[in-house]
């Protein structure tokens, strides 16, 4: 398992071939990435400041990593998420999941990303021409985590 | 010496991300330290009134109004979380 | 759209980067890859052979990934399928949605697979240690396949 | 001339890949080129009985037992798909 709070940016293929290592019996990988995204019309967004709780982020990611290995048949996972401050169309977060199975691992996936987003402490502020702002609770964020309860 | 912080807006509009503590000896949940903190002025007390959505830890572990508390304890109140 | 059958390799990061190339509009990247898997206990696997019919593939593909982009908010996707002789661990499959929504995203990369597993035409052999023998087609992909119908 | 096209364990079984055929009047449905194959020999007849799961495409396109075709056709027969 791999989890990781970092400033640096990540390589997809590399993560998983990092998983991957030395195994034959991964059939299927599936891989979230998110990314800084600029909802703006007329390209406002400067940047986003990801703000975390050092420890504690850590280790929500760890209990969110172990629910889904508990729930799925998945014999690896990775979960990389970027703090600092990040241009758009940078990578924010990177969820990779490997597994025998396709089914269980784009359930698993989802899953991290849902509970991540609604559970593990990060906080977005976007940096625009006009001024800065919090990032707003989403509701769809919510109702997405609790289908999986 | 419980140790307080605070994240994101709140950290912002307290103007503060972390202090040392003394907890008084009455105080030994989340929702009165919440009503202690309230009283030290304008901006404490906007956010640390019932209405604010505010999420609590106690030592890193997610915690509600009426966990209990000690002096010896990591407190940290922050917003909904908004990664990924 | 990028479909492709071809007998080279591919790289996860590079289509990704491809598709999302020039956009500042994409907050969500899901990507599936499939390998060569041996589910034999004492490595028994030495090759799998992807066969393909050329020319009806193809448009079967296309007509599978604009199913998905008229189904769900996407913004672009690729689907990359490999033939020919592959070694146990190699990559045989990969699709990857791009999309403002991560719901979209994983949804479409989901049913992208479960419709190509049971409508495009390619099959498999594998060759083991003991002889060659042709995969059979298998029950719980024509049940995710159709769970979106 | 039609022609026809036979993939994966199919090919194996008929030890053919293609051929061009001249389809006779009465062959008008793709029921009936399977009916025709079937008398060709102890393969033939074994890969295009009833019981056989066989898939069929005309001119590329998924297709039916009573699916009409042509002397100008492309028809393709092969089991069950098993890509990704």
């Amino acid at each position: 398992m791999l989890i990781s709070v970092q400033t640096e940016d990540f390589d997809v293929t590399e993560v998983s071939r990092q998983l991957c290592k030395n195994r034959q019996d991964i059939g299927a990988i599936t891989t979230f990435s998110g990314q800084v995204r600029d909802k703006s019309p007329d390209r406002n967004l400067l940047a986003l400041e990801l703000e975390h709780y050092p420890g504690m982020t850590e280790k929500s990611l760890t209990a969110i990593a172990e629910q889904a290995q508990s729930r799925w048949d998945i014999d690896d996972l990775a979960v990389i998420h970027r703090v600092g401050r990040l241009a758009p169309g940078e990578n924010i977060v990177l969820v990779v999941v490997i597994s025998a199975h396709r089914k269980d691992a784009f359930a698993a996936c989802e899953f991290l990303m849902d509970y991540l987003k609604t559970q593990a402490p990060f906080w977005k502020k976007e940096i625009t021409k006009n001024g800065e702002h919090w990032v707003e609770f989403k509701d769809s964020d919510r109702q997405a985590s609790e289908r999986w309860d | 010496m419980a140790k307080l912080l605070y994240f994101a807006s709140l950290r912002e509009a307290l103007d503060k991300d972390s202090e040392q503590l003394s907890l008084p000896a009455d105080i030994t949940t989340v929702a009165q330290l919440k009503d202690f903190l309230a009283t030290r002025g304008a901006q404490w007390q906007a956010a640390f009134t019932e209405d604010a959505v505010l999420l609590v830890s106690v030592n890193q572990q997610m915690a509600q109004a009426d966990s209990a508390i000690s002096d010896a304890d990591e407190i940290a109140f922050f917003p909904p979380v908004t990664g990924g």
